[in-house]
């Protein structure tokens, strides 16, 4: 009996001991993203990315313990999310919030930075506005202008001067199709129609019938990545357009990976321009898509929010190096200002200024790979692209 | 004409078909008629023309000198035209005491108010009162319709109607359903109805039309076939031929 | 008498929900603002048998007629609840107009129209809304001049509890009013109630007109709360979460719509913390359970409980 | 002329395919009084499993759409006798309730084991051409779809009117006791109707993943077109059905085409204006 008691509060005793001390020696890092529901895939991805950084860098930073605590949101919903981030800053205490799917999302937790001292490092959320609502925002994703931007130059060169817009009507969608008219336009082309499409579209025909009559030589286009982009690119194809030779631009989100077997051979052709294709070849992408592709459970699952996780993390590792533990939102943010590195999607750098991620933009074509399967390749490369829609604020 | 309510010529077509042809009768104050005729007469199809359910194809229906005829359901019983309800549509949920209550406080346009409380007016609860005990429904105030007896659901129609304090009374089948050993107290209630309102009473059980009706007018096929009193009904030719017609087809069909 | 002690157990319920979750009380705003719009949608499915799939146009109503208001200087935070009243009993009176027109699956089919009309109007109009990107910086004013809404919550958490136990005395009033009883009787039996010598329309459209001004002050709570009014607060799936929520708790009761609004949000953040990637699951799981244990809804499993223990102690005495 | 041909062919198309998907909901909700929220579900289990046999194991695209009506409905086997057999009946805020909880269920498992990915269904070569029909070029697999639905719609329409199983079927729904008293089996009936409705679920799933892509959030992110759809055509109306499909397929396509930046606003004041004018839907059932 005693002996057991005693037993019992050693173990009590230890188990206690080893929290404490663990806490102590914890930075804890809460990551919002959309888990489950419509978009889970792209929580998914985060998820990966960030199993991947600590697999690769291990789970530890100057002798601190990271640990991740993660809260699914499964759609744009400013009011859970400030729920979740009050609940990881308070309850949790965590010091570094990440992830961020949509941009109202971060909208919302824009104004509990400065009084949760706590930075947050944004790995998706694509609205060029966010970074100025807070000063304690990082973001090392994309914005839908720096990933847009490039198509103008492209359409030009490839010989084409009228081209027929076709955006979701949402806001990256309407940001998307702003920055390749801009683009476009200075590079000498003409837009000659601009059409929003309602984001629950499940039949493009129509549109496609719009794109053959306007007279256009090719078609820019923008819609969320998932089920709408398979019927647009389906009805690219069935409606003939392909054949007529009506060419096709758009921004990486409608050829990620993830979509590519769904597309299939119909994808072959489609010229997007993207800050990251999982087929980048680099030792440094070779790293992380085999510790991705564990992390996320299936090659065919792996897509661009894992990156932007994985380098958010790797943010946030240098954040926590920097202020050794201590949790100091300010000088966390202004260490990580001007940090450069070499990241999977190539080399990167946080600028100092708009706290936005400076990074390469590629212009990649859908062709089969020797084993059949289509993957997005590489075939120009605009380097150290700024946000466009920050530099113009 | 000093008639209280008449109704001239109603007729109402469905499709091609009459199921009211011109239909006329006038009822003065006090009156107590009976409306009666074999199944499928057009009895409810009268009901709901001279309620406003129903829309006639052609005739009028007039109220105290008005013809209401244009008006909606909701109109004309608030200018004194009553029904109650062959069926009885009575709230479930809610006891005796309270249909009334929001009967009355309907009546006084009182009903849509928000600001006051149900049982916050002691007139109207005085009143109440009253009407449920002229109909021996005070035991059963503050229970559930649905608990109560049939008998006494039937007798809680009559009290709603009461309630609104009607100048014409259109009872459907006041004592439809009741068992036998409640018919009595409806009957007592029958009695009790204000003297100088008019009663149009519709009904099968001819025990109950003897001993209530001055007047009886008999409807067959859509179409006024008798007008009188009482004891000339049995007697009547027309009346014999369509009852007695009826009964045949159903013997026939047995 | 029961209602005063049910509004005493509101009162303990949120004081005890503040003394014990501190650390979550954004979440329990987030509670009090849906239980609001919960509320709202028991006055119309509740109490007058309109069944609805739409009625976060009149909480999206609400909450973007405070965020604008907000962005356009008007900071104090009651006269901002007001503002966002106002709007969703107009939008209510305008949703009302169009739904009594029909019947059954019909009205279903056309709160979901309007639902969806407002949410397309409200993605259209960027540049009032923000469109998909939210409508951002609201800076609501402290409230009485000296309660700022900051990152622990606790003034938006007790403003908002002030607020819910308002409109619950204010709604109790109401459905216990003349008014509300009338409503009652055209639930069961409209028909009956022409015969009574009243209009059906012009009842049914008043409880529109409080149910929006209810579901409205619910969305500007969100809106000041949240500092960002999104998309998400004018959609289909707020709508329909908010009626299940409320066919969970019980219909017709009031009470029903604060249990099953506080059991469906409090579950579902319970389960998907414990695990972010397949909660629905779990969710589901509870709807079907309750359906088969309960099949009036958690408030309705209550009071047969209740009414069961009263009956074997009145059997006793 | 030949944009407005090639709209009426896009329209026609894309209405049934609404209709193939619909139409089960549609004899669920007017025959059976059930509000199956979770018809989507099904549709996407179908979905999964005609994706899994002709994608992962090869076989035929008829085999496929074989296996996956037969494989729905045995998943559906157990669901009806656990689950909706106790909603029969009941209120339908209940049913609702019930039916929400199922296609979470469903949502959460299928997530769970296949993955939030997009599931396609490989089409055969005969279909996945595209066919040059004069004035416009037109995917072989949308011709397939406008035959389905008019098969489906000939088909139920000789079953529910022409067979001693339709008399038994309405008999049902009028009066479930006077049919039980003259010796029908309402329960098989309805057990008959529930597999039947699956059936042509997992039929539309199949056949109409061209249009509404299969994935795990299948069935909620399309819930309100499928409502839609059922209500403006009268629950339980085959034709009724039919006309609403063909109807609001041609709004949705034209007002995307005329002007796409209003295509919700047209179609949903088209749904208003509808409903306004015939409340009970085209050809629906008195209430």
């Amino acid at each position: 009996m005693t002996a057991g008691k005693r037993i019992l509060g050693a173990a009590l005793g230890a188990l206690l001991l080893g929290t404490v001390s663990a806490a102590a020696d914890t930075i804890k890092v809460g990551i919002i993203g959309p888990f489950s529901g419509p978009f889970a895939l792209q929580g998914k991805n985060f998820q990966a990315g960030v199993e991947a950084y600590m697999a690769l860098n291990g789970k530890s930073v100057k002798g601190h313990d990271i640990e991740v605590i993660y809260r699914d949101l499964p759609a744009a919903n400013p009011a859970q999310s400030r729920a979740l981030a009050q609940e990881l800053v308070v309850k949790e205490k965590v010091q570094y919030l990440g992830g961020v799917y949509f941009t109202p999302d971060a909208m919302a937790i824009t104004p509990l930075l400065k009084q949760a001292n706590t930075p947050l490092v944004i790995f998706n959320a694509a609205t060029s506005a966010i970074m100025t609502q807070s000063p304690l925002v990082v973001r090392s994703s994309f914005t839908t202008a720096q990933t847009t931007s490039p198509l103008g130059k492209i359409a030009i060169e490839r010989g084409v001067k009228k081209v027929i817009s076709a955006v979701s009507d949402y806001g990256p969608g309407v940001d998307a199709e702003a920055a390749f008219k801009k683009a476009f336009e200075a590079a000498g082309g003409q837009v000659v129609e601009a059409i929003r499409m309602p984001l629950n579209t499940n039949d493009f025909s129509p549109i496609m019938q719009r794109v053959r009559d306007s007279g256009a030589e090719a078609v820019f286009a923008f819609l969320p990545s998932g089920p709408t982009t398979l019927g647009f690119v389906k009805a690219y194809n069935d409606t003939g357009l392909k054949q007529a030779g009506i060419k096709f631009f758009a921004p990486g989100d409608l050829t990620q990976e993830s979509d590519l077997p769904a597309l299939g051979d119909g994808a072959v052709g489609l010229l997007t321009t993207f800050h990251y294709a999982v087929s980048h070849d680099s030792p440094e992408n070779k790293r992380f898509v085999e510790a991705a592709t564990k992390a996320v459970g299936g090659a065919e699952q792996l897509s661009f929010p894992s990156v932007g996780a994985y380098d958010g993390m790797h943010v946030i590792y240098k954040m926590i190096e920097a202020t050794d533990g201590k949790q100091d939102a300010q000088k966390a943010v202004d260490a990580v200002k001007g940090l450069s590195w070499t990241s999977p999607r190539g080399p990167v750098s946080i600028d100092a200024e708009t706290r936005h991620i400076t990074e390469n933009i590629y212009l990649r074509e859908v062709v089969k790979g020797p084993d059949g399967k289509t993957y997005n390749k590489e075939i120009q490369t605009f380097p150290n692209q700024k946000d466009p829609g920050l530099a113009t604020q | 004409m000093s008639d209280l309510f008449r109704v001239e010529g109603l007729t109402k077509n469905f499709g091609g078909l009459a199921v009211s042809r011109e239909i006329s009768l006038a009822m003065p104050a006090g009156e107590r008629l009976a409306l009666i005729g074999p199944n499928g007469a057009g009895k409810t199809t009268f009901v709901n023309l001279v309620t406003g359910q129903l829309q006639p194809s052609a005739g009028r229906v007039v109220l105290n000198g008005e013809d209401v005829t244009g008006l909606g359901a909701v109109e004309r019983v608030r200018k004194g035209l009553v029904r109650t309800f062959q069926v009885t549509r009575l709230f479930s949920d809610m006891t005796p005491e309270e249909h009334v209550t929001l009967t009355v406080l309907q009546r006084e346009r009182k009903a849509t108010r928000i600001l006051s409380r149900f049982r916050g007016n002691a007139e109207v609860a005085g009143e109440v009162e009253g009407l449920l005990g002229t109909l021996g429904l005070l035991e059963v105030a503050r229970r559930k319709v649905g608990e109560i007896a049939y008998g006494q659901q039937r007798l809680l129609e009559i009290a709603i109607a009461l309630a609104l304090r009607p100048k014409v009374l259109l009872l459907d089948e006041p004592a439809a359903g009741v068992p036998s050993s409640d018919t009595p107290r409806i009957e007592q209630a029958l009695e009790r109805l204000p003297p100088e309102l008019a009663v149009l009473m519709i009904e099968h059980d001819m025990d109950l039309v003897f001993r209530f009706a001055k007047r009886v007018v008999v409807l067959a096929a859509g179409e006024i076939i008798f007008k009188g009193v009482p004891s000339e009904v049995a007697a009547n030719s027309r009346v014999r031929e369509a009852y007695l017609g009826n009964y045949a087809n159903a013997r026939s069909v047995a | 008498m029961r209602d005063v002690a049910g509004i005493v157990l509101i009162v303990a319920a949120g004081m005890a929900g503040y003394w014990l979750f501190p650390d979550n009380l954004a979440l329990l705003t987030r509670v009090i603002a849906v239980a609001l719009l919960v509320l709202s949608i028991d006055l119309i499915v509740g109490y007058c048998g309109v069944a609805t799939l739409g009625q976060a146009a009149l909480f999206g109503a609400g909450a973007y007629a405070a965020g604008i208001a907000c962005v356009n200087g008007v900071t104090e935070p009651l006269t901002l609840i007001a503002i966002g009243a106002l709007a969703g009993a107009v939008a209510g009176l305008l949703m009302g107009t169009i739904m009594l027109r029909a019947h059954g699956l019909a009205q279903l089919v056309l709160s979901i129209a309007i639902v969806q009309l407002f949410h397309e109007a409200a993605n259209k109009a960027s540049a009032y809304t923000g469109g998909s990107d939210g409508l951002a910086g609201l800076t609501v004013g402290p409230l009485f001049g000296v309660f700022e809404f900051d990152l622990w919550g606790q003034t938006a958490y007790l403003f908002g509890l002030a607020l819910l136990v308002l409109v619950f005395i204010a709604l109790k009033f109401v459905v216990s009013s003349p008014f509300g009883m009338l409503c009652r009787g055209i639930k069961e039996d409209p028909v009956r109630i022409k015969a009574m010598g009243s209009f059906v329309f012009p009842v049914l459209l008043k409880m529109f007109v409080i149910s929006g001004a209810v579901a409205g002050i619910g969305g500007a709570l969100a809106a000041i709360s949240t500092q960002v009014v999104g998309l998400d607060s004018v959609s289909f799936e707020l709508s329909a979460n908010s009626l299940v929520m409320l066919v969970l708790g019980g219909l017709g009761t009031l009470y029903g719509a604060l249990v099953g609004t506080v059991i469906f949000m409090g579950f579902e953040h319970a389960v998907s913390a414990i695990n972010p990637f397949h909660w629905m699951t779990m969710v589901g799981a509870l709807l079907i359970a309750v359906v088969l244990a309960a099949p009036g809804g958690l408030s309705g499993l209550l009071e047969k409980i209740t009414a069961s223990g009263k009956r074997t102690r009145g059997g006793r005495a | 002329m030949q944009t407005i041909l090639s709209i009426a062919i896009d329209a026609f198309a894309y209405g049934m395919a609404l209709f193939i998907i619909c139409i089960g909901l549609s004899l669920t909700m007017g025959l059976m009084r059930v509000v199956n929220l979770a018809h989507g579900a099904f549709a996407m289990i179908a979905g999964y499993i005609a994706s899994y046999a002709a994608r992962d194991l090869g076989l035929g695209y008829a085999i496929a759409i074989f296996l996956a009506i037969i494989g729905t409905i045995v998943i559906s086997i157990p669901l009806e006798r656990l689950l909706y057999r106790r909603i029969y009946g009941s209120p339908q805020l209940t049913q609702v309730l019930m039916t929400i909880g199922i296609t979470f269920c469903v949502i959460g498992i299928t997530n769970y084991f296949f993955g939030p990915t997009l599931k396609t269904i490989p089409l055969p070569g005969s279909l996945s051409q595209s066919v040059n029909v004069g004035f416009k070029t037109i995917a072989a697999h949308r011709l397939f779809v406008m035959a389905c639905g008019v098969v489906v719609a000939l088909g139920l329409w000789f079953l529910i009117e022409k067979t001693a199983f339709g008399i038994k079927l309405r008999a049902t729904v009028d009066n479930a006791a006077m049919a039980d008293a003259l010796g029908v089996r309402t329960q098989v009936v309805y057990a008959v109707s529930f597999a039947i409705a699956i059936g042509l679920a997992a039929l539309g799933g199949v056949v109409g993943a061209e249009f509404l892509p299969i994935e795990p959030y299948y069935a909620l992110r399309y819930m309100v077109t499928f409502l839609v759809v059922v209500s403006v055509g009268g629950a339980g109306s085959i034709p009724g059905a039919v006309v609403a499909c063909l109807l609001l397929g041609a709004v949705d396509t034209t007002g995307r085409y005329l002007m796409p930046e209003f295509g919700n606003f047209f179609f949903y004041a088209a749904v208003i204006a509808i409903v306004c004018v015939f409340p009970r839907g085209f050809f629906g059932r008195a209430q």
